[in-house]
């Protein structure tokens, strides 16, 4: 009796985004091979692209090279070169993956990469970013620039953090203009920023579409296909193309009343980052209970939207700064993230949490355990506490998480009968 | 002055805080301020009429039982520990907790514990991670000024300019009289052994500072009457250990093993400013200026117009060092990451180099031993 | 007359229960796993019929359960161990709230609802510290028949204290201590202590609430329960069946699919994982 | 003429071996080989060693002018004239039994470790694998354990192996389960086997690289003697390794030949008194 599990669907949105991020890395060659448009090295979480898209410059995130490299298999044989050099086990695998494959010329493409016109660290809440990038900077020999966020300590961002932020990006523009050899233009950066605050809103729409039963994508699987355009383009009218017809196409879904499963019978809320090298595996794991994700704290990394926050084209450098100090799940503090976690739960009617633990980032995984337990022991919600990377291929155990994840379906359904 | 009995390893491993307690009884209502590696701003803390703790994990004093269901697999001892030692009432004498941005783990550490122990007041400094900002000075300064202000709330004591200026003065005193006892352990190695040092200034961040500048000038006095005739031994710098603290006896087996352990890292927590902090003008300002400009390089400090790289060939070179001797923690991601960077340098410099790993936690070093004494072997024999 | 049987293949053993409606557990049988865990499957469940006096056709249900439970195969579905450990805990002790289950490889702790049903759970990580194998290692190591380190280490006034929990280190911590000249028995209970205090840790991620049962292989051991009850401070619940509680929690979940009047609590069809 | 003794205790077995210095500029000779099960107590162990060694170098134990120990027991011997680590002795021996060894890697039973040597043969850089199991010989011997075959022979049919399973466990304990799917799955004992010698190899490869070693390496260590073992790790470096017959000995050897050098310095007046007496550990050369 074999089951088919249909995992996943594919759409126009899917066949787009392939197209975007082809794009994207054709654009990377391109200034490999011309200096033109200039790239600039930048980090996911709570990323500036609006800035650099005042210069005309094109952002180079490690982690999606390094998470491209995981999905296609590639990222063992990276991994090890980094061991080589003196990399311990224990270190990020996303750094050591995109070391590996600079030092031996792995792309995900097999295109070529451009060696940055400037490093800019956006340290926001990731101490390992600061590590990275200086690594980055000293092998490849580019210019480094750290723009310092202040973590997220107090309930909201202060003055004193806003002026700190906005400061740096006044004292980063003439950096900038140097390296990339572009002047700044700020109408140009009113206009990223105007195109952002369209994208975040199309695809905040899209994300409180889970809120229904059948949700139309999953949050957690389906949502890593938006983060390329929404990291790349989002500053571009291609991004706000992308999720017009995004949030058009999940609209239809949704008026035909189309879930992942004929019935959907699980809705979850994920934490933390995904298992890149064993994705699909990862996911049937999930399919074969009929069960969805209908949020994610993963998939806020690069910004907090479905709450309110808009980037401002009035206020384009606050904005800019608020974004980074407080609208992205890295640089929350931990306990606005069990709250973020709570109101998903509440508000997307979940009905269990799954923590996934990787071994390669402390920054999601460190106190996870407290996490579990205020789950659990507070407030009472099913939760699975599983554990393997995001990268290194090795620490994945395909047996084990499948026993867990079945008692964890097991219980759950056993639950959901008894509470009927 | 009490005479050269004390002992320091009980200090450093006492679970109870005898000595926070006993100040504590001796200044009735005052309160203790306990403190996560590396830097904090120790002078608001005491200017504030507050005594400054620095938190350093238990050693191998304590089992864990607890953290492990919170912190879960690759995250360091001294973050459990530290958890632990909350979980097991073992905090009871502080408080405040001071946590400041130094890596990942110490920082959820920082919101686990505002969770688990509500009545306790825990905050967390964002030191700047840029110093080359104009507004970095001025914002590390509204951080202190934030800080000083919740402090003096707690406290009933405003700490004026010319409290905080008395209390920098005091800590300048204690850092040179440190920076002192490594010169002289530098020059000298037979006279000091590190095992005794590194008990003696850790011992400072538990007792007043005005204690242990009077313990620190009586073993400074003691020295000139030491007889100790030099072993032949390598000189080695000790660098990776400024946060969780190694076991006193793996410092000690390096020793026998054939070390002279000529410059380190330990307890970086009560020493980490070169130079003094000025005390005239404006003291928030004069602070978070030498944290910006004078403070001791580590891994969890970043600063690019000054690589850590070549700070640690620098302080090789000064020290006339054989060798470099990487001691870091289990699963510190900072220190792991830098020792990929150092040893190119280091390689670059044709200066050998050995990697140990410890927990603070451990008791046996069966295979440390064997690593250090190859390594001893492999340069004595040379 | 109908019979329903629960097959639990764990790492080095396998466990079959056969139980008859109305009147439980009638038969159990236990092989060792071996490399063949079809075959040591088709044993146990063939075994337990014999002592059943039965024929394996007239067994009308058969869940399987265990690490190899996927390779059963005559069983018609397959439960997880974990949500088998609890039914069947539940089954011998009622007032079960948590089960402590310690086997060859791994330790887990289950929070059981009123009705037998999982509410948490918990197991170790990828390596072998802290389990039963570590117990019949050092056994190995001191020349001690493993079911003789229990009650020996109860004799320990003066535990030793181990450092590592890696199952393989060990050996050496233990033959340093041996070389010191420290007593078997002080040996023992640091090692009774060492798995105890880790499997504590690994529960208390979950709620942790009396009654506690334990299950498993390692439930035999005299010593490892003493040695729990210590650091729990509260007595822990022991059946002469202890390691055939998967087993049992198999069987009850077949006996419901004899009779389609009981609610199904789980059904899955069997699905070819390979 | 004079004879020097090394003692190897290690965790299984002692071993001892007995040199003779020969005459100046000649190559010095083995003259006894000896062992013995460790045991508990340490000190009778090497004296059990010893005089197996002895009896076979027909010698006195009076005609043994220096003692060198090694091994994790080799602060246990009360006899002994100097210890040595066990990582500096199995480099002298590698360099003496071949000389134009760049490397040498030493596999036991819990430990994986890797060498690099200098021109002269003194240890470069090391680098140790210790802090799990999972890439020491104690793998293979469960695995053996489990498959009910004799270790002996586990390096002869992995031999035989047309296609490896890969074993990805970090655990040598839980890589049993891995294995245990492998068998069920009716994959090839051969085949399961030349999986977890490839597992092995590769760790071991990663050791050398970050040791920095070259090509010319030596293997000792109790797994040394798996010919499945040697073939996986030629196979990685595309060349021949050298394999001492007695490697069970090598590390004795190693000690007696450190011995000899510190032996040679005592015989001449010390230059330096003060240095000498001092000393936490001889200078060899």
């Amino acid at each position: 009796m074999q089951q088919t599990v249909k995992t996943e669907y594919r759409s126009q949105i899917h066949q787009r985004q392939k197209e975007l991020m082809l794009k994207w890395y054709e654009r990377l060659d391109q200034s490999a091979e011309m200096g033109n448009p200039p790239a600039v090295s930048l980090m996911i979480s709570g990323n500036c692209v609006e800035l650099l898209e005042a210069f005309g410059a094109i952002p180079l995130y490690p982690e999606v090279n390094a998470l491209q490299l995981a999905i296609r298999h590639q990222s063992l044989e990276p991994i090890l070169v980094a061991e080589e050099l003196g990399y311990a086990a224990e270190n990020c695998a996303y750094v050591k993956a995109d070391i590996g494959a600079y030092l031996k010329g792995i792309t995900p493409t097999g295109g070529r990469l451009p060696v940055p016109a400037l490093v800019l660290c956006n340290f926001v809440g990731c101490n390992t970013y600061i590590k990275w990038f200086e690594h980055v900077a000293k092998f490849t020999g580019a210019p480094l620039y750290t723009l310092d966020v202040p973590f997220l300590r107090t309930d909201e961002p202060t003055e004193a953090d806003i002026g700190y932020v906005v400061n740096q990006i006044v004292d980063l523009i003439p950096i900038l203009e140097e390296k990339t050899g572009r002047t700044f233009d700020y109408d140009r950066f009113k206009q990223a920023v105007a195109c952002s605050a369209r994208v975040e809103e199309l695809w905040s729409k899209i994300k409180h579409l889970a809120k229904l039963s059948p949700s139309p994508f999953d949050a957690y699987f389906d949502a890593i296909t938006f983060m390329g355009p929404l990291y790349v383009y989002r500053a571009r009218s291609e991004g706000v193309e992308f999720f017009e017809m995004a949030l058009e196409e999940m609209m239809d879904r949704v008026n035909r009343g189309e879930g992942l499963y004929e019935q959907e019978k699980f809705r979850l809320v994920i934490e933390g980052p995904p298992p890149y090298p064993h994705f699909r595996t990862f996911r049937d794991m999930f399919a074969k209970w009929n069960a969805t994700t209908v949020a994610s704290t993963y998939s806020t990394v690069g910004g907090l939207w479905e709450f309110g926050f808009r980037h401002d084209a009035k206020k384009p450098y606050d904005s800019v700064a608020l974004h980074m100090i407080a609208q992205n799940v890295t640089n929350r503090n931990y306990l606005q993230r069990y709250d973020q976690i709570e109101r998903y739960i509440k508000e997307w009617n979940a009905d269990g949490l799954i923590i996934h633990f990787v071994k390669s980032c402390r920054l999601f995984s460190a106190g996870q355990g407290d996490m579990r337990d205020y789950f659990t022991k507070t407030l009472g919600i099913p939760t699975l506490y599983i554990e393997s990377d995001l990268e290194d291929p090795r620490y994945f155990s395909e047996a084990q998480l499948r026993n867990r994840l079945d008692a964890y379906f097991e219980a759950l359904e056993h639950h959901k009968l008894v509470s009927v | 002055m009490q005479a050269l009995s004390i002992d320091y390893e009980e200090i450093i491993y006492d679970l109870n805080f005898s000595t926070v307690r006993q100040w504590k009884a001796a200044h009735l209502g005052s309160k203790a301020i306990a403190y996560f590696p590396v830097y904090a701003p120790v002078e608001i803390i005491h200017a504030c009429g507050m005594l400054p703790v620095g938190l350093n994990g238990a050693g191998d004093r304590l089992d864990i039982q607890h953290a492990d269901a919170r912190f879960g697999s690759f995250i360091c001892s001294i973050v459990k520990t530290t958890l632990e030692m909350g979980m097991t009432g073992y905090l009871e004498p502080f408080d405040g907790l001071l946590f400041s941005s130094i890596c990942d783990s110490a920082r959820n550490l920082a919101f686990v514990m505002k969770r688990n122990f509500p009545d306790m007041y825990v905050d967390f400094l964002h030191l700047p991670h840029n110093p080359q900002a104009r507004a970095s000075v001025e914002f590390l300064r509204s951080e202190y000024q934030r800080l000083k202000e919740r402090l003096e709330l707690m406290s009933g004591r405003r700490a004026n300019d010319d409290a905080l200026c008395r209390s920098i003065e005091l800590y300048n005193e204690n850092r040179a009289l440190v920076r002192q006892l490594y010169t002289i352990r530098d020059d000298m190695p037979q006279l000091i052994r590190t095992s005794e040092l590194y008990a003696l200034v850790r011992a400072g961040n538990f007792i007043p500072v005005e204690r242990h500048t009077e313990l620190l000038w009586q073993t400074l006095n003691g020295l000139p009457e030491r007889k100790t005739k030099p072993r032949d031994s390598i000189r080695v710098v000790v660098e990776g250990a400024f946060c969780e603290q190694p076991p006193i006896d793996l410092i000690k087996l390096m020793e026998e093993a054939g070390c002279y352990i000529v410059d380190d890292d330990f307890s970086l927590g009560h020493r980490w400013f070169y130079e003094d902090v000025p005390a005239d003008d404006d003291p928030l300002t004069a602070l978070a200026e030498s944290y910006l400009d004078r403070s001791v390089y580590s891994s969890v400090r970043h600063d690019f117009r000054h690589p850590r790289f070549k700070g640690l060939i620098e302080k090789a070179h000064r020290s006339r060092a054989d060798a470099v001797i990487f001691l870091i923690a289990k699963f510190c991601e900072p220190a792991d990451f830098d020792y990929v960077l150092f040893k190119q340098e280091l390689e670059k410099e044709g200066i050998p180099h050995l990697l140990l790993e410890f927990e603070e936690k451990s008791f046996t070093f069966e295979r440390l031993r064997t690593e250090v004494e190859t390594f001893v072997e492999s340069l004595l024999f040379d | 007359m109908r019979f329903a049987a629960g097959v639990d293949v764990g790492s080095t053993q396998t466990k079959a229960v056969v139980m008859e409606e109305g009147s439980g557990i009638i038969a159990r049988a236990l092989v060792d796993t071996g490399a063949n865990v079809t075959r040591a499957a088709k044993t146990a469940f063939h075994l337990a019929c014999h002592d059943a006096r039965i024929n394996p056709h007239d067994v009308g249900y058969v869940v399987g359960t265990g690490y190899g439970r996927y390779k059963i195969t005559f069983g018609n579905s397959q439960m997880t161990e974990i949500s088998c450990h609890a039914r069947g805990a539940h089954y011998i002790f009622p007032n079960t709230r948590t089960v402590i289950d310690m086997g060859g490889q791994d330790s887990k702790a289950i929070t059981v609802g009123e009705s037998g049903e999982v509410l948490d759970f918990v197991m170790n990580d990828k390596c072998a510290a802290g389990t039963g194998r570590f117990l019949s290692n050092a056994a190995d190591v001191m020349g001690i028949a493993l079911d003789e380190v229990g009650p020996l280490s109860l004799e320990g006034k003066y535990p030793v204290k181990i450092a590592t929990v890696c199952t393989v280190f060990v050996e050496s911590d233990i033959l340093s201590y041996l070389s010191m000249g420290k007593r078997p028995e002080d040996i023992l209970r640091g090692v009774h202590l060492a798995i105890a205090k880790r499997t504590v840790s690994l529960a208390r991620r979950v709620a942790l609430e009396p009654e506690i049962t334990m299950t498993g292989g390692v439930a035999r051991n005299l010593g490892m329960i003493r040695a729990l009850e210590e650091i729990l401070g509260t007595r822990l619940q022991v059946s002469p069946d202890s390691h055939f509680i998967g087993a049992i929690g198999a069987a009850l979940f077949a006996l419901e699919k004899l009779d389609q009047s009981f609610e199904s609590v789980v059904w899955r069809p069997t699905v070819c994982e390979t | 003429m004079r004879n020097v003794a090394g003692i190897d205790v290690g965790t299984g077995f002692t071993k001892a071996v007995v040199i003779s210095s020969g005459g100046i500029g000649e190559r010095p000779t083995i003259i006894g080989r000896g062992l013995s099960k460790t045991g508990v107590n340490l000190e009778e162990a090497a004296e059990r060693a010893l005089a197996g060694a002895l009896e076979e170098a027909q010698l006195e134990s009076a005609q043994v002018s220096y003692i060198a120990t090694t091994g994790f027991g080799r602060y246990s011997v009360s006899f002994r004239d100097i210890q040595i680590t066990e990582i500096t002795s199995g480099a002298r021996a590698a360099y003496f039994l071949y000389p134009q060894t760049t490397a040498v890697l030493d596999i036991g039973a819990q430990s994986t470790r890797a060498i690099s040597l200098k021109e002269n043969g003194k240890v470069r850089v090391f680098k140790t694998n210790d802090k799990c199991a999972a890439g020491s010989g104690s793998f293979i011997v469960r695995a053996a354990k489990y498959l009910q075959i004799d270790i002996n022979d586990v390096g002869e049919l992995a031999l035989k192996a047309t296609s490896a399973q890969p074993i990805s466990s970090v655990c040598a304990v839980l890589a049993e389960s891995e294995i245990i799917n492998h068998v069920s799955a009716g994959v090839g004992i051969e085949d399961i086997l030349r999986g977890i010698y490839d597992s092995l190899a590769d760790r071991a490869m990663m050791l050398l690289k970050r040791a920095g070693a070259g090509d010319e390496v030596s293997f000792i260590g109790g797994v040394a003697t798996q010919r499945g073992m040697v073939k996986a790790l030629e196979d990685r470096l595309g060349t021949k390794i050298h394999v001492p017959r007695h490697t069970e000995y090598v590390c004795a050897l190693g000690a007696a030949l450190l011995g000899l050098k510190r032996l040679e310095v005592i015989v001449q007046p010390p230059i330096n008194e003060d240095r000498i007496t001092s000393m936490a550990r001889a200078d060899f050369d």
